[in-house]
Parts: C-alpha cells; sequence; structure tokens
C-alpha cells in the first residue's frame, strides 16, 4: 500500500522518508488514542445509575510525561524535516539552468539553446536541472508529484527549484496555485530522456517532431498542436463554449466582437487571433488568451487553420 | 460609541462600579483593535520603506512639513482640553466640561480643515493614492486616521450635548471618560504619523 | 470583585495635564529639529524614540494608565508585543529571501 | 455547588415572548444566541448545499453539473460561508452567548447593547455577502493577490461583507472578556470557571486581536482595486506575499478561534457523561491560553512553498510544532478522564468521543503539513483538504452537533428523540470519513486542490468521496428533521437532564428572562463529579 506517486528523481526518496518517518509517529500515536478510547468506552460503560466513580483530578506525572514525550518528537520532526528541505532548496552548481515563464494558462520552457517549448519541459536523466521561474500574471505553482517538488511562480520575482530526474519517462505537471478560470486546465508533462536522446533533442537535428512534420499532415499536426500548445486548456472542440470559445464551426462563420461589429473567420483573423488575440475581442469572452508570437511558427499556424477548417 | 456604557440604568442591575470599570476595560480593548488595525500599515510602511528608502526619502518632500507640525500641534492641545475636560467634571465643573468638550471639538475640525487643504493640493498636483507606494501609505493612513477623527469629532459631538443637558456629574462621567480615551488614541496615533511621513531625512 | 458603590480613583490635577502638554509641545519642537540634522539610520531611531516617549505621556498621564489594574496593562502591552511581531516576521521573511 | 433558586415569583421564560420585534431587538444574551444559531445554522445548510454541488462535479472527470468559473465561484462561496459566516462566529457566537453569562453566574454579558449590534453587523455582513452573489467572486477564501484584484468578479461586495463581520467578531470577543473578567459571581474564582468559559475567554482574545488585521488587509485589497494603490501588485512595485503574510497572520489564529470553543465544549460534555472530575483542569484551561498566545506566531505555514524566505520558512515551521503540544495535553486529558468513569453513551458523549478520534487525525495530518520537507509536495493538495475537513467538522462541526444536542433541552426546554439522534451520528460519522479519508490518498498522489476538472487517475477515490458526502448529507438532514420536529412535538425537558452540576442546569428549562432569581453564590468548581475520597482535589 503506497499512496505516493513513483519516485523519479532525487528527491523524492528523501521527501518521503520524511512522510514516512511522520506517519510512524502519527499511527503510533493514533493507535494508541483510539484503542484506549474504544477500550474505556467499553470498559467503563455506565451500568447503573448507581455506579461509584473515583474523584481523580489530575496527576502529575502522567500530565508531565506525556507534555515532554510529544514535545521531544515534534522536535526531532521538525529537525528531519529542515534537513531535508535545505537539500531541496540547494541546487548543485552543475545543475543546468532552464527558464519557466507561467502565464494564464501555460507554461513556457526557454532553454539554453534558445529553444522553446510549451507544457512540455524536456530533462536529461540524472542530470540536475535548476528551474528559474516567474509569472506574467497571477501566481502559478510548479508542481511535479514524482519529484515531490512545488514551487510557486509570482510575478515581478523570480523563484527557483531543482531536481535530478531519475527515471526515463513522461511525468505530470500540475499547476498547484488557484490562477483563475483554467486552472485545473494548466497541466504540462516533463519528458526525462535518456542522455542519448536529449542529445538528439538539444540539437534539434532528429526532433521527433521534425521527423513528424515531414510525414504527417498539416491536419494532423493541428491536432498534435492543439493539445501541445495548450490550445485545448480554453477552446473546445465540441460546441462548448470553455474560458475561449469553441473551435466547432468556427471557420468561416460569422464571429461578432466586443464592440458589435461581425467579421467572418478567415484565415487571417485566425491568424491574427492567435498572434495578437486582444486586437479583436470575441463578444461575451475576456481578454485573458496569450500572444503566441513567437512560439508558433507560421508552418504551425497554418497547420492549426488547417485543423480549424475540418472542425465543423 | 455610545453604545458602551452609558448603562447605568441597564436592566441586568449591574452595580455602577463594576459598570464603570467594565466600560473602562471594553474601551481599552476597543483601543487594542484600533492598534492593530493601524498595524497592518504600519507593517506595510516598515516593509516598503526598508525596500524603497530613496522612493521614501525623494516623495516625503512633496509633502507640506508646516501643515504637518500645525496638526500635530493641534491635536496635542485638543488632548489637553480633552483631559481637562474630564479632570472638570471629576470634580462637578459641568459648565467647565462643556467649554472643554467645545475646544477640542473645534480643534478637531481645525485638523479636518487643514487636511481638506492638504489633500486638495495633493490632487492638484496629480497626486493620488495611486501615484506610488509611498503615496499610497500617505493616503490610506493619513486617510484611516481622518475617518478616525471624523468619528470622534461626532462622538464628542454628541457628549457635549448631553453635557449641555445637565448629564453628566461627579458622580456619572463614564461616557466623558471613554470619549476621552478614543480622543487621545486619535493623537497618539498622530504622534507615529508625523515623523513617519513628513520628517524623513 | 467590587461590592461597594464607591468609585476609588485617581484624579490627576489641572497642573499635571499642562505639564505634560507642555512637555508634548517640547518634543514636537525637537522631533522637528532633529529632523534636519543627519544621522544616517539613526534618525529614524530617534524619531521614533521621541514619538514613543510622547505616546508614553499621553497614555500614561492623558489616559490614566499609570493608574489602571494588571488587567488593563496587559491588553495594552500585548498588542504592542504583537504588533512587534507582525513587523518584525515578516521582515524575515520580505529580507532573507534568496534569489536564484 | 451553588445555591440555586427555582422561580418561585413570576419568571417569564425567556422563549415565550412571541413576534419577530421582540427578537431582533432583544438584548437578552440567550435570544442574541439563539438568533446566532439559527443563522448560523442557515448558512452551514447553505454552504453546505455548495459542498454537495462541488463533489457532485467531481464524481467524474471532465464537465459533470457545471463548467470550470461556476466551480470556482461554488467553492469559493462555500469556503467563504463556511468560514466567515459559520464556524468563525460558529460555537463562540451561539452558545458563547447564550452559556457564559449562565455559566458565570451573571445576568447577561457586560454590554447588552453592544451584544446586539454586534448580532446586527453580524446580518449587515451576511446581506452584503449574499449581494455579492449576483456576480459572484471566484478568488477561493483566501483571496490572493494578484488573482483577487484582476478578476472581474465581486470580489469588492465579498471582502467588504467580511470586514464588516470581522466587526462583529470583535465587538463579539470585546463583551466576552469584560464579562468574565468583571461578571463573574461571588465565589466563582478563576479556578472555579468552567472550561467552556476558559476557551471562550481564550478565543475572545483571539478574535479581538486578531481580527483587526484582517480588516486592515481586506480594506487595502479593496483599496487596490477601486484606487488602484499597489501594495500587494507587483506591477506597481508591491509585493503579493506581502498579502499573505497579513491574510495568514488573522486566518491562522481563525483556526484556532474555530477550534478552541470546540474543545471548550468537549471539556463539559466528557465529565457530564464519565461522572468523573475533567482530568488535569488547570492544563486544560491554560493550554487554551497558550494556543491563544502561540497561535500569532506560526501563520506562515501556509507559506512553505509560496517564495518566501527559507529562514523564515524554518522560523515558522518551528514554531508550528510548539501549538500541536498544548493540543496534545488536552488530548490526553480528555482520554484519562474517561479512566474509571460510569461512561453514558448519549448523543452528546458520542458526537464528543468522535471529535476526540477525529480530530486526532486531522491535527496529526497538520503536523505533516507543517514538516518543511513534507509539506512541499503535499502543499495546494487535497490532502490538505483532508486535513482542514478532519479538523473543521471532525473538530469544530462535532463539537457544535455535540453542543446542539447536550443544551438543546436547555435552550428550548424540549427533548429530542434520542434512537433517531443516534442513526442521525451513525451516518454523519460514517459518511464523514467516507468523504474526506479518501482525499488524504489523493492528496499524497498528487491531486491537487480547486480543481474543476482532473486527470482520470483520481477517478475512484474521488468517485467514492463524492458517494461520502451524500451519506454525510443524509445524516446532518436527519438531525436537523429530529432536532426541529422536537421543538414542537418533543417531550417536555426536566431542569437537569444529564444531571450535570453546572449553573446552567440548575435553573428552569428554558431559563427565566433574568436567568438567576438571586445571584448564586458559589462555593465549589464545576466537576465535582465522584466519589471524593483520599484523592487530592
Ligand atoms: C479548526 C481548524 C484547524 C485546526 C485546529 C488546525 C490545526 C493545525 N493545523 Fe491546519 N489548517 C486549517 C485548519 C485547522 N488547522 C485550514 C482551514 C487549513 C487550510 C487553509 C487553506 O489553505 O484553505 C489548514 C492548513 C494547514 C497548513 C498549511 C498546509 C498547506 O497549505 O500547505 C498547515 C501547515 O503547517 C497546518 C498545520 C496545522 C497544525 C500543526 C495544527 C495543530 O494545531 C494540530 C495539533 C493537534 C495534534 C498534533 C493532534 C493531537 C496531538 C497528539 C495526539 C499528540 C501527539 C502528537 C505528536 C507527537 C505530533 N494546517
Ligand atoms: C466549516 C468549514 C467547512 C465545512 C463544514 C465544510 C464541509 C464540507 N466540505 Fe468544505 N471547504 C471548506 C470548509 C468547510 N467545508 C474550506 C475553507 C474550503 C476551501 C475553499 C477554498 O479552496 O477556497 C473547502 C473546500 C472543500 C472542497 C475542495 C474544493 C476544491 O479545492 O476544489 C471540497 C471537495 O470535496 C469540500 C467538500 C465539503 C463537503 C462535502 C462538506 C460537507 O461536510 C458538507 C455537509 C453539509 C451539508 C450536506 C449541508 C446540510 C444539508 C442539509 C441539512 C440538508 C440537505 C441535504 C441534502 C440535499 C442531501 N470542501
Ligand atoms: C488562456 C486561454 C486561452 C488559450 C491558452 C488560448 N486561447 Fe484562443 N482565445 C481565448 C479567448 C478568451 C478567446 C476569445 C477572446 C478573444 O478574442 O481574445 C480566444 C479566441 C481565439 C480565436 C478566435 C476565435 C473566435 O471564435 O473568434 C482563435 C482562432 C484562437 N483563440 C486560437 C487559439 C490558439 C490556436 C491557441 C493555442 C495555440 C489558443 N487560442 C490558446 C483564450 C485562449
Ligand atoms: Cu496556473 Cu493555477
Ligand atoms: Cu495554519
Amino acid at each position: 500500500m503506497n499512496w505516493l506517486p513513483e519516485e523519479a528523481s532525487n528527491l523524492a526518496r528523501n521527501v518521503d522518508t520524511v512522510i514516512w518517518f511522520v506517519t510512524i509517529i502519527s499511527l503510533v500515536f493514533f493507535f494508541l488514542i483510539t484503542v484506549v478510547l474504544v477500550f474505556f468506552a467499553i470498559k467503563y460503560r455506565r451500568k447503573s445509575g448507581e455506579d461509584e466513580t473515583p474523584y481523580i483530578t489530575g496527576n502529575h506525572f502522567l500530565e508531565t510525561l506525556w507534555t515532554i514525550v510529544p514535545s521531544i518528537l515534534v522536535l526531532v520532526i521538525f529537525a528531519y524535516g529542515f534537513i531535508v528541505f535545505k537539500q531541496m532548496r540547494t541546487p548543485p552548481q552543475e545543475a543546468l539552468e532552464i527558464n519557466v515563464i507561467g502565464k494564464q494558462w501555460l507554461w513556457q520552457f526557454q532553454y539554453d539553446n534558445g529553444k522553446t517549448t510549451i507544457n512540455e519541459l524536456y530533462v536529461q536523466q540524472n542530470r540536475p536541472v535548476k528551474l528559474i521561474m516567474r509569472s506574467e500574471d497571477v501566481i502559478h505553482s510548479f508542481f511535479v508529484p514524482a519529484f515531490r517538488v512545488k514551487q510557486d511562480l509570482l510575478s515581478g520575482m523570480y523563484t527557483y527549484l531543482w531536481f535530478t530526474p531519475t527515471k526515463v519517462g513522461v511525468f505530470d505537471l500540475y499547476c498547484a496555485e488557484y490562477c483563475g478560470a483554467a486552472h485545473s486546465k494548466m497541466l504540462g508533462k516533463v519528458i526525462v530522456m535518456s542522455p542519448e536522446a536529449y542529445e538528439r533533442w538539444r540539437k534539434g537535428e532528429e526532433r521527433e517532431e521534425q521527423k513528424g512534420v515531414a510525414s504527417i499532415s498539416p491536419v494532423q499536426l493541428g491536432e498534435q498542436l492543439y493539445q501541445q500548445r495548450g490550445c485545448n486548456a480554453c477552446h473546445t472542440i465540441d460546441g462548448t463554449p470553455s474560458v475561449g470559445p469553441s473551435w466547432k464551426g468556427l471557420f468561416g462563420h460569422e464571429v461578432t466582437l466586443q464592440d458589435g461589429t461581425k467579421v467572418t473567420a478567415d484565415e487571417n483573423y485566425i491568424r491574427e487571433s492567435i498572434l495578437e488575440p486582444q486586437a479583436k475581442l470575441v463578444k461575451g469572452y475576456q481578454p485573458v488568451m496569450p500572444s503566441f508570437k513567437g512560439i508558433l511558427t507560421d508552418e504551425e499556424i497554418s497547420a492549426i487553420i488547417a485543423y480549424i477548417k475540418t472542425l465543423k | 460609541m455610545e453604545e458602551i456604557g452609558i448603562d447605568v440604568h441597564a436592566h441586568h442591575h449591574v452595580d455602577p462600579v463594576v459598570e464603570y470599570k467594565a466600560s473602562k476595560l471594553g474601551m481599552w480593548l476597543f483601543l487594542a483593535t484600533e492598534l492593530l488595525l493601524f498595524g497592518g500599515l504600519f507593517a506595510a510602511y516598515a516593509i516598503f520603506r526598508a525596500k524603497y528608502p530613496e522612493m521614501f526619502h525623494e516623495e516625503h518632500k512633496e509633502l507640506d512639513r508646516t501643515i504637518g507640525a500645525i496638526n500635530t500641534v493641534v491635536l496635542i492641545c485638543s488632548s489637553l482640553t480633552m483631559a481637562l475636560g474630564v479632570a472638570s467634571i471629576q470634580r462637578g465643573k459641568k459648565k467647565l466640561l462643556s467649554l472643554f468638550l467645545l475646544l477640542t471639538i473645534l480643534f478637531g475640525i481645525v485638523f479636518g480643515i487643514n487636511k481638506y487643504f492638504e489633500y486638495g493640493h495633493k490632487f492638484e498636483h496629480h497626486i493620488y493614492p495611486s501615484t506610488s507606494i509611498f503615496f499610497a501609505l500617505y493616503f490610506m493612513m493619513t486617510g484611516l486616521h481622518m475617518l478616525h477623527v471624523l468619528a470622534g469629532v461626532l462622538v464628542l459631538t454628541a457628549l457635549l450635548i448631553l453635557s449641555l443637558k445637565g448629564k453628566f456629574s461627579e458622580n456619572y462621567y463614564t461616557p466623558i471618560e471613554l470619549g476621552g480615551l478614543y480622543w487621545h488614541l486619535v493623537d497618539l496615533i498622530w504622534i507615529y504619523l508625523f515623523p513617519l511621513l513628513y520628517l524623513i531625512s | 470583585m467590587e461590592t461597594k458603590a464607591h468609585i476609588e480613583e485617581h484624579h490627576v490635577g489641572y497642573t499635571t495635564y499642562v505639564l505634560v502638554w507642555l512637555a508634548l509641545m517640547v518634543l514636537t519642537g525637537i522631533t522637528v529639529w532633529v529632523s534636519y540634522l543627519h544621522f544616517g539610520v539613526f534618525n529614524i531611531v530617534v524619531a521614533l524614540l521621541i514619538a514613543s516617549i510622547k505616546a508614553s505621556l499621553v497614555a500614561l498621564y492623558f489616559m490614566h494608565l499609570k493608574f489602571e489594574d494588571k488587567t488593563t496593562w496587559i491588553f495594552v502591552l500585548y498588542p504592542i508585543v504583537l504588533l512587534a511581531l507582525l513587523i518584525g516576521l515578516t521582515a524575515v521573511d520580505v529580507f532573507f529571501r534568496t534569489t536564484p | 455547588m451553588a445555591n440555586h433558586t427555582v422561580a418561585e415569583t413570576i419568571h417569564v421564560p425567556y422563549l415565550e415572548e412571541k413576534g419577530i420585534l421582540s427578537w431582533i431587538l432583544s438584548t437578552d444574551h440567550k435570544r442574541i444566541g439563539i438568533m446566532y444559531l439559527v443563522s448560523i445554522s442557515t448558512f452551514f445548510v447553505l454552504a453546505g448545499i455548495a459542498a454537495l454541488l462541488v463533489r457532485l462535479e467531481l464524481l467524474s472527470p471532465g464537465k459533470t453539473i457545471v463548467d470550470a468559473h461556476t466551480y470556482n465561484v461554488l467553492f469559493t462561496f462555500h469556503g467563504s460561508a463556511m468560514v466567515f459566516l459559520f464556524i468563525v462566529p460558529g460555537i463562540a457566537a451561539s452558545f458563547g452567548n447564550f452559556l457564559i453569562p449562565l455559566m458565570i453566574g451573571a445576568r447577561d454579558v457586560a454590554f447588552p447593547r453592544l451584544n446586539l449590534l454586534s448580532y446586527w453587523l453580524y446580518l449587515l455582513g451576511t446581506v452584503i455577502i449574499l449581494f455579492s452573489l449576483l456576480k459572484p467572486a471566484d478568488t477561493g477564501w483566501t483571496f490572493y493577490t494578484p488573482y483577487s484584484i484582476q478578476t472581474g468578479t465581486d470580489v469588492i461586495l465579498l471582502t467588504f461583507g467580511v470586514f464588516i463581520l470581522g466587526f462583529s467578531s470583535i465587538l463579539t470577543g470585546l463583551n466576552f472578556i469584560v464579562t468574565v473578567h468583571k461578571l463573574r459571581a461571588p465565589g466563582m474564582t478563576w479556578h472555579r470557571l468552567p472550561l467552556f468559559i476558559w476557551s471562550s475567554y481564550a478565543t475572545a482574545i483571539l478574535q479581538l486581536l486578531a481580527t483587526p488585521v484582517l480588516g486592515i488587509t481586506l480594506l487595502l485589497l479593496i483599496a487596490e482595486r477601486v484606487f488602484g494603490i499597489g501594495f500587494f501588485d507587483p506591477a506597481k512595485g508591491g509585493d503579493p506575499i506581502l498579502f499573505q503574510n497579513f491574510f495568514w497572520f488573522y486566518s491562522h489564529p481563525a483556526v484556532y478561534i474555530m477550534i478552541i470553543p470546540a474543545m471548550g465544549v468537549i471539556s463539559e460534555v466528557i465529565p457530564v457523561f464519565a461522572r468523573k472530575p475533567i482530568f488535569g483542569y488547570k492544563a486544560i484551561a491554560y493550554s487554551s491560553l497558550a494556543i491563544a498566545l502561540i497561535s500569532f506566531l506560526v501563520w506562515a505555514h501556509h507559506m512553505f512553498v509560496s517564495g518566501m524566505s527559507e529562514v523564515a520558512a524554518t522560523v515558522f515551521s518551528f514554531l508550528t510544532f510548539l501549538v500541536a503540544i498544548p493540543t496534545a495535553i488536552k488530548v490526553f486529558n480528555w482520554l484519562a478522564t474517561l479512566y474509571k468513569g460510569s461512561i453514558e453513551l448519549r448523543t452528546p458523549m458520542l458526537y464528543a468521543l468522535s471529535f476526540i478520534f477525529l480530530f486526532t487525525i486531522g491535527g496529526l495530518t497538520g503536523v505533516f503539513l507543517g514538516t518543511l520537507a513534507a509539506d512541499v509536495h503535499l502543499h495546494d493538495t487535497y490532502f490538505v483538504v483532508a486535513h482542514m475537513h478532519y479538523v473543521m467538522i471532525g473538530g469544530t462541526v462535532m463539537g457544535f452537533f455535540a453542543a446542539l444536542h447536550f443544551w438543546y433541552p436547555k435552550m428550548f426546554g424540549k427533548m429530542y428523540n434520542e434512537a433517531v439522534a443516534k442513526v442521525a451520528w451513525f451516518l454523519v460519522f460514517v459518511g464523514f470519513n467516507v468523504t474526506f479519508f479518501p482525499q488524504f490518498i489523493l492528496g499524497m498522489e498528487g491531486m491537487p486542490r480547486r480543481y474543476a476538472d482532473y486527470p482520470p487517475q483520481f477517478h475512484t477515490l474521488h468517485e467514492i468521496s463524492t458517494i461520502g458526502s451524500w451519506i454525510l448529507g443524509l445524516g446532518i438532514l436527519i438531525m436537523a428533521l429530529n432536532l426541529l420536529r422536537s421543538l414542537t412535538n418533543g417531550e417536555k425537558a426536566p431542569d437537569n437532564p444529564f444531571n450535570s452540576l453546572s449553573l446552567e442546569w440548575q435553573i428552569p428549562s428554558p431559563p427565566p428572562h433574568e436567568n438567576f432569581e438571586k445571584i448564586p453564590h458559589v462555593t465549589d468548581w464545576t466537576y465535582g463529579y465522584g466519589k471524593k475520597n483520599n484523592q487530592e482535589g
């Protein structure tokens, strides 16, 4: 029975030991208290209205005992938690630095080689990473349960966290600080790759995606981007409005803007909506869509348009 | 304010001495909450002043020391007249009480008029609470204080009316004491606001 | 608890009040004067010190705190301690933050 | 024990007079207590229904009944109404008002009219908050900046309502402190006071001194929105973490405002139904005070990963553990009181024992959260949600229900149906655990809180939790119906159905307007149960 997720970072083991340590102490007290409670409740059940009870008002020895023992235990717990916390807050010198930007409601990662990814963080197995993080709007929180790390992102101030991924695989990334309507959609993945695969990805020569571009159709690429770039946080494809309007039946139809004017959703409109979302606001929606200028290439935008066209 | 302690003949028949002591303790407790209400602002002041010393130094120059100093003196004088008012009613001098209450109220009004011009001046120079953290603090601190002065003046006016009606005597002056305590607190807070906002060097 | 209908109270005299008032006026003068001198960080310390002396005078005499019972004193002092803790512990946060 | 006088002259029971005006203009502490009781129970049900909707939405991944924004509005309303309208005034304002003068042998609180003003302010605050529902806020009950500055929903009305409620809370606290200091009956020394009085006193200190800081914080938040000042807005040079510091300076002590009165209730109920003196009276009494004093110093344990300084995190983690000690002392003393008792499992006692069991779980999981390294993983997950419900429902609400069943005969002069009450207790106990225990597991697995939607791997546990909430709701429904029915159909209650020794039981049920015909002269403490022999007293 292990309720904690898989341990996929160097820190996870230590955090888990702390949690287990506290759990064991807690269980001891919990069972002690429960057993005594139930035992007394049964043993000293009222037999008749005339039961005689002793006049006991206290016992200095016992009272001192159950003040001192928990006091010592909590001090130990504190110290242990602190030691591991210290480690969690002290990144090694050689850690690879990656910039993280959180905004409503997506994650953006900037690597030292100039690459930028959205909602997918690529890291190398057994190589310490240090994330230097900031927010562009409200507070978000970077949380990867499998790594046992969490840290808030603020605007106007950098925060950081570090870890060394120890297992190859794909791990869930959550936003853990409430940040508005699509807070629960601000999800991402951490992709831990073997050193070789990571090197390939870094150089960008044989990027899996690029290989893909050649072989898949624009519509398929658009669908992929819809997931990967986080459009799905705000846009549905089944017609239900979410944070943003649904894409279903969007293309070619008339859209009513904030100021009452109507435009037809053609290629240029959609392109503008992606690059400068605030230029033409759709009526009934908040101006919350982030700009994807510099994030999506022209080719990718075309692919998304192609994909939207298929959603009738 | 009157809620506190005018109950001489309250239906729960508490001994008047207990009543008097209870009312005073109640007032002190209330003042403690006032202290912590301003406390949040003092904490914000401490943090931001340490963070942005230059901003505080530069921008405080926009404030008028002279008006600040005059207002300090006005409030101190009002505190004196208030204290003298309490002292006179303790000795049964009802007319003197009314006179001192009137003086206190007048000082309070002078303080308010000064503030009115001070704020007006700031707005003319396009200085608003949103101008900077310093001015946000300035407006919030003095504004909240001004609200307290206003409340104090209203309370004292009510007390003056009661006093003119002859409600108080050397045997019963609890409301005067309580009103006085409140008024002194208003003075006390200003004693800190003045150097913190106007006299940064 | 009291049962006697008799208020045993210290009545402060008019002259005491006037003397306290004089002291307050003088201290106000000093605090303005001092603000023109330059002691660096100590300016604020001095300013707060003078303000605290003034505040104590107001509390002790004008507000009769000097003649109040222990309960009142506790409820005056504890909030001041709390305020100091609010400022102090918040400062421990704000001024010890590490940047990456 | 106190020599009491049963009404001989015309003593009108306080419930007698009819008409709405006779209530909302009454300065009788008993009537004000009942008005609070009715009001907070109403909001408990409303906020509880919001909780049921929250749970219903979480029944399955994806959209179940409402969209994300509505979900956010729902948990914001649920949290803020439960906290500010139900549990903070809670036991203190309802039972505190009703009981404090009765227990200390006084005719009323120190300032009856101020007391009524507190209630009116409470009403005013609730009306404002209900108005805010026209464009309901979606900030969560914590109003974190900068989100609360930016969102388009009506944060101003909600926070202003809470601000007004704060005043109500302050004035109640002030009133109780003075009452306990100045109005105790002759012979009612500090060390003879019932423990409920001690806990009310400690709570009152917290209400008095913590609430003003919340007041100014909310005022500043409103000023940020209205005047554009920037204390908490990084875009203007402000510091969003400063808001959190201020907010928790109040809201951590507030969690003890919630729990200490319930602890007081438990300390009253257990000796009566075990027919034993309370064990370690002074330790329980002073530990309430200790909690009240220390709890101001732990606020930032809600902010370990907020970007605050590590030094501060360490200091606050350390201080957090210190508050666990006075609480531990109480738990052990309650257990020891049961030893060699004559325990009768009436409904109030069942709730009291459930309190000990559930609150221990809640408190121990609090220790997980206070531990630095563990909190990094557990913060803002369902582990926190489970912790807070175990302490707030497993603790406070259990204490509230215990109080409700214990003092019901005294308040209304009627008995409720014991069998039905026990069935309701059983459903509440089981339903509660089914609802919230799975949330500990969810949290450990990493399920974040305030999520309108969740990945499929969390489905089963959420499903169990939702089903649990229905059992819990059913239990509360049965309990409520039982009590309501007894108002009209219940048997007439004797003056002292549970053979308690404390003062409020020595007068008629329901008590007369004046409480005591003659102010009692107290000669012993409240807990003189059992046979005195050579044991020290
Ligand atoms: C009634 C309300 C109540 C009470 C009494 C408590 C009691 C405690 N709480 Fe809780 N708490 C909340 C209500 C409450 N809490 C709420 C509402 C939140 C969430 C707010 C939000 O974010 O929305 C919260 C969140 C919260 C956090 C922040 C979590 C996070 O967001 O990351 C922390 C962290 O330290 C914490 C700790 C504690 C501790 C240490 C106690 C202690 O007082 C517990 C002490 C009790 C015991 C320890 C059990 C009995 C003792 C023994 C059996 C002795 C043996 C014990 C040992 C040796 C350890 N609580
Ligand atoms: C006193 C405090 C209190 C109480 C009693 C409760 C009671 C309940 N809470 Fe509460 N909860 C909070 C305080 C409280 N909560 C707070 C502070 C938060 C944080 C908010 C935030 O994040 O900002 C929270 C958040 C919270 C969440 C997390 C939401 C999220 O993070 O996304 C959940 C989810 O399960 C939840 C569920 C419940 C349930 C099922 C109950 C049940 O116990 C409710 C039971 C009550 C009833 C059911 C009403 C009684 C009903 C009747 C009398 C008859 C009607 C019945 C039927 C129709 C069946 N609560
Ligand atoms: C943070 C939420 C959010 C994200 C993420 C988001 N959008 Fe939007 N989007 C909106 C909102 C809100 C609107 C409507 C208001 C407006 O026009 O800006 C909108 C409008 C649009 C429109 C115009 C639709 C219409 O009905 O007229 C297009 C096209 C669009 N978005 C494309 C995208 C693409 C492509 C992505 C991802 C690469 C994306 N959006 C990501 C919130 C978002
Ligand atoms: Cu971003 Cu929640
Ligand atoms: Cu807390």
